[in-house]
């Protein structure tokens, strides 16, 4: 099988062949891999590659193909996709290039919505507070544009990856 | 010794005092708010009883509430822990009236204490040193302008009533004066319900070193080895040390003495911390607060003297005078704490309630988890994100240090994001070894831009999530066909029909 | 310092060895056998390498392999553990001959201290108490005869190149000596394949008190303060504590001292242990061996003295000298063991391999877990059943008691029975908590039959497991009608379809 | 629903019946309880009756009805049956009492099988010896009898609760 595997925007091509139960050939990008693999516990992996053992977390994210894995400490946010799948969803994906699809990115309380449909915002501006766990956060535009619509509502409980409000980037910028 | 504690409060440090009342044979009654019928607490202690709804108004300060199951349970005694109603007079009195011990000192420390200008006041009568600064709160913005004019720049304004940071703004220019006095006075009414703020001096190179003290009721106090609190983010504690790098031993007896001093200004009669800021540059110390509560960080403390300060705390309670006195109490080592938060460190410390789908914590020598933490574990969006203290001792700071580092590349929370890779950074820092830092520490060195850090495994993680998805692939395929998968001792789906049967 | 250790052994051992490792800066290397792809030391150390199938003749003891991957690795230095070949002079002698330190002491000590007849001639020469008996072996049973009678009853007749309790008899009547000789002899073979045995006196209410000691390569020595090995099964240590209730400074002293002159014989230049057999009734002391590695049990030393002494071993090894005198050496507090076994208590302590489903180890103040656990791990059959070693540290001998109750009442295995209740009956009870007790203590106190003794919550465990069928059969019945089980979030079919999505 | 629960030969009638989610009234015996129930970990159980907290683990025996409870250290073993297949089984026990169906209390390695079909055997007379973990274990007969099956072979590995042997008691015992 053949995934593209990005990180940080960057795509890599990854083909895996398993050779034995729990042995597998790796080719990432143009490096080989002989993986020894085993999942002694739900989603924590232990691999030996050349003799080097390697205890990895992985955290699947509800509904994406995304993976938050984490190697000594530190996270990496992976996505995996096969490969033919990923060749259709970028070209998907370049009709909306630019615009900002806000999903909350914790559950929490929405303390104030601070934008409605239409208004015009800065990179940075607020668009609204989340409160959880004591703590206001304040949820920006990482572009200037316009809203196009809000669909948090103060005073309301979300999840995480519950969608918030949507930022159509101005002509200028697309 | 008291019959049956009732803990008035939740998450770790409701552990941490059951723990202790276990080890002095005293049954505990647990009380929980609707959100938390899933709590460790709830689960450990011998008798829990729900208080009301998940804000904590409802349920955690619902003294009624409360009360009312001290008398049902036939409690004789409540410990109140940090925060909620730890620093309570009106709780600690409505105690007494029903007959119930309050684990804690006597209302008059709580009420002189809980007020930084009356606090204040009491700590100079005493002599203790105070930040150059005013004893009475300001009345209106002249004179404000006036009190600017006479400590001289740069100033701190502060809420009377505050705490963590809330309150406070920094002045370093006199025509700032006005409009600061206005916004902290708003601030401190909206966070506090009182307006009261007053004018000091800022002090450079801020160090926050605190002392621990614990008295009876026959009129002995003690005070410990200083605790260095210094790592701060958002003017919140964030790692803390035993002791500090910057106190020598004529040091720690001065600031002692001067902790001492301010516990005997209320006759404190259990266990509190005198806060002191204390200059970089000058090493001059000064009083701030005093916490009239058993602090968060007390197991730094009691690591490096071996002293267990919440079952001292409970005996006091009782009566018991003080099995020790100040010549006892010994320097052994060096302790760290790092706390352990329910925030994501790469993405702006944003909280992260959710499930805790897998638990390794850390062990071996010297690694002591103060943790409210469990598998399955749903940690609610209510309360304050701080999941666990991870506490080290080592002969030496710099064993310390490299065991901290260990124990945190052990500690592995799956499925909530921790702030336990932020603390490997720090703590793996040259900066912090060198043990040279201020309050201001974290804020200069580590800077959220830090998250684009280059990563070293990066073609692990590929391979390792990769791998995972041609699994799962797999898996479906031979699903949808009726096989089954090529290594039937790891699917979860084998797993749970094993143990359902 | 030692670029880079392979740890030639498994479970916690493999671990602790792995921490100290990890504070120290220096990557390690694991080895395992087929059977042990999940152990947790595969999981943890830097690399790993199988070294061979599951019977450790074949793996852990398997030489030519493990030095393979010595070599191959690039590792600079073997940390034996114990057991395996922690105390083998041949493998310790091919670690040298390739330019790899073996971690522990010359292979004369080993050889020496490996054999009990030549261990008791070097510790006799140094003045060091033996008890009365021959330091020779026996020739046969007529030789046997002549010796019993001059020793005089009661008697111990022991393999000389024993341990565990394997080849020992004990002798109460002269004619019983022939046939106590033929069996020993043939256990010895069987065990050890050498059949050398010896008399010596059997010691009344004996206690087992051991001391350690480090030593470096400059010729300097060390003792610790004792620790109390008395709580036996099947003549292997289940429960240890430092200091001893027998002890006094004193004694302390003396025992110290002729540790180090048993040491001295052999030039010893790492951490060992030199075991004693204690008279609980003339408190006389006589050498039993020594062992020339790291103890099972060092934790409690390290507990009660501050001293990593895993970490110390490394850095001796390495050429370092001991940075402490004896003068350094202080006794502070108490410190228990408890050794966890996969072992049924109410099954006459049959072994339980299997997976361990559920786990939440002990935390809170000065408990220390040392554990090869983990959640998922499929314990083995072909390796000996310790799973953990729970250590506790409390100022006073009481509270050490207290807060070992507490944690065990904490850990919770499960999957598979471990001993955790039987050491809470053991440590709960009025006669551990006198002190007062000698080798025989479990035989004569914890017979098999209190197995059937009350249990107080019968009521509560019918009903839970009442509930929880009658869960599973409205669970079933729900799931065949194609509807939802009620509390989706306690379900495992809503937790898997969560994880795999 | 009505529940056999069997504790040390004791059997003891259990009602069963959920009033509302996680809430059961039961009754035992003739005892009235009110159940507040909880299974935050998988087969950990979280009990609040009256008041009174209880932290319960629960493991099902594989293949059976039998359950190790565990609860503040002390171990009950518990089987939990229908209370109509109680009925029936009851009877069908009824026909084969006194007979000793041998099942391996372990894991491990079969290292002697000291008896063949046909032997009488005393009580506590050692029918074979089972090895893990480095120790042997003697496995004893309870009754006196004859052996009229043998399953385990020496040098074969067994599983906990594989047949080992079968002893009928004799005749003057039954």
């Amino acid at each position: 099988m053949t995934y593209i595997a990005t990180y940080r925007g960057r795509p890599t091509r990854v083909q895996i062949q398993e050779t034995e139960p729990g042995r597998f050939r790796v080719l990432l990008g143009e490096t080989p891999y002989d993986v020894d693999f085993l999942e002694p516990q739900r989603n924590i992996l232990s691999l030996l590659i050349d003799g080097q053992s390697f205890e990895v977390d992985v955290d699947p994210a509800p509904g994406a193909d995304l993976y938050g894995v984490m190697i000594k400490g530190d996270h990496y946010e992976i996505e995996v996709v096969e490969e033919r799948k990923k060749k259709l969803s970028m070209k998907l994906a370049a009709g909306a290039a630019g615009r900002q699809d806000l999903k909350s990115p914790m559950a929490g309380n929405v303390r104030a919505v601070l934008v409605q449909p239409g208004d015009e915002v800065k990179v940075g501006q607020v668009l609204m507070i989340l409160e959880a766990m004591k703590m206001q956060n304040e949820i920006k535009s990482t572009i200037h544009g316009t809203v196009t619509s809000v669909s948090a509502r103060e005073g309301q409980t979300v999840a995480m990856g519950d969608p918030l409000c949507v930022v159509e980037p101005l002509a200028e910028e697309g | 010794m008291f019959k049956k504690i009732l803990i008035a409060n939740r998450g770790e440090i409701a552990i941490r005092v059951h723990r202790a009342c276990v080890e002095l044979g005293i049954p505990t009654v647990a009380i929980y708010s609707e959100a938390d019928r899933t709590a460790l607490h709830v689960r450990v202690c011998d008798e829990a009883y729900c208080v009301g709804p998940a804000p904590s108004r409802e349920s955690y300060l619902n003294m009624d509430r409360i009360l009312e199951v001290a008398r049902i349970t036939g409690a004789d005694a409540v410990h109140p822990g940090y925060g909620f109603l730890s620093e309570n007079a009106e709780f600690a009195e409505r105690c007494a009236a029903q007959g119930i011990t309050f684990i804690g000192p006597n209302t008059k420390a709580i009420r002189v204490m809980g007020n930084k200008t009356t606090s204040r006041v009491a700590a100079a009568e005493m002599g203790v040193p105070l930040v150059p600064g005013m004893k009475e709160n300001l009345r209106d913005e002249a004179h404000a302008m006036e009190w600017a004019q006479k400590i001289g720049l740069p100033l701190m304004m502060k809420a009377a009533a505050g705490g963590g940071g809330k309150g406070m703004r920094m002045v370093t220019r006199m025509e700032d004066v006005p409009g600061a006095f206005r916004a902290a006075r708003a601030e401190a009414l909206a966070s506090f319900n009182d307006e009261a703020v007053y004018l000091e001096r800022y002090i450079e190179s801020p160090r926050h070193v605190e002392i621990q003290v614990l008295g009876d009721k026959h009129g002995n106090i003690v005070y410990f080895p200083e605790r260095e609190c210094s790592i701060q983010r958002r003017h919140q504690k964030v790692i803390e040390e035993a002791p500090s790098t910057l106190v020598d031993p004529e040091m720690r007896k001065a600031m002692g003495e001067a902790a001492i001093k301010a516990a005997r200004s209320v006759d404190y009669d259990s266990a509190g911390t005198v806060e002191f800021i204390v200059s970089g540059k000058t090493k001059e110390f000064f009083f701030l607060e005093m916490n009239t509560r058993l602090q968060v960080e007390h197991p730094i403390t009691e690591m490096v003297t071996g002293v267990d300060l919440c079952k001292e705390m409970i005996k006091v309670a009782y009566g018991d005078p003080l099995p020790f006195t100040q010549e006892d109490i010994h320097l052994d080592g060096h302790a760290i704490e790092c706390r352990i938060y329910a925030e994501d460190p790469d993405n702006n410390f944003l909280p992260t309630p959710g499930k805790i789908i897998g638990l390794r914590v850390p062990g071996g020598p010297w690694v002591r988890d103060e943790s409210g933490m469990y598998e399955g574990l749903d940690v609610p969006i209510h309360y304050d994100p701080m999941l666990s203290k991870l506490v080290v001792w080592g002969s030496t700071r710099e064993r310390a240090i490299t065991r901290m580092l260990r124990a945190l590349g052990e500690y592995a929370v799956k499925g909530i994001k921790t702030t336990i890779p932020f603390h490997a950074r720090v703590i793996g820092s040259e900066s912090f070894a060198e043990g040279d830092f201020d309050t201001h520490y974290i804020d200069n060195h580590f800077r959220p831009a830090d998250a684009a850090r280059p990563m070293p495994h990066e073609d692990i993680a590929q391979i390792a999530a990769a791998i995972q998805v041609y699994r799962q692939d797999k898996h479906k395929a031979q699903h949808m066909l009726g096989g089954h998968p090529d290594r039937p001792e790891t699917s979860p789906w084998k797993q749970s029909g094993r143990v359902q049967r």
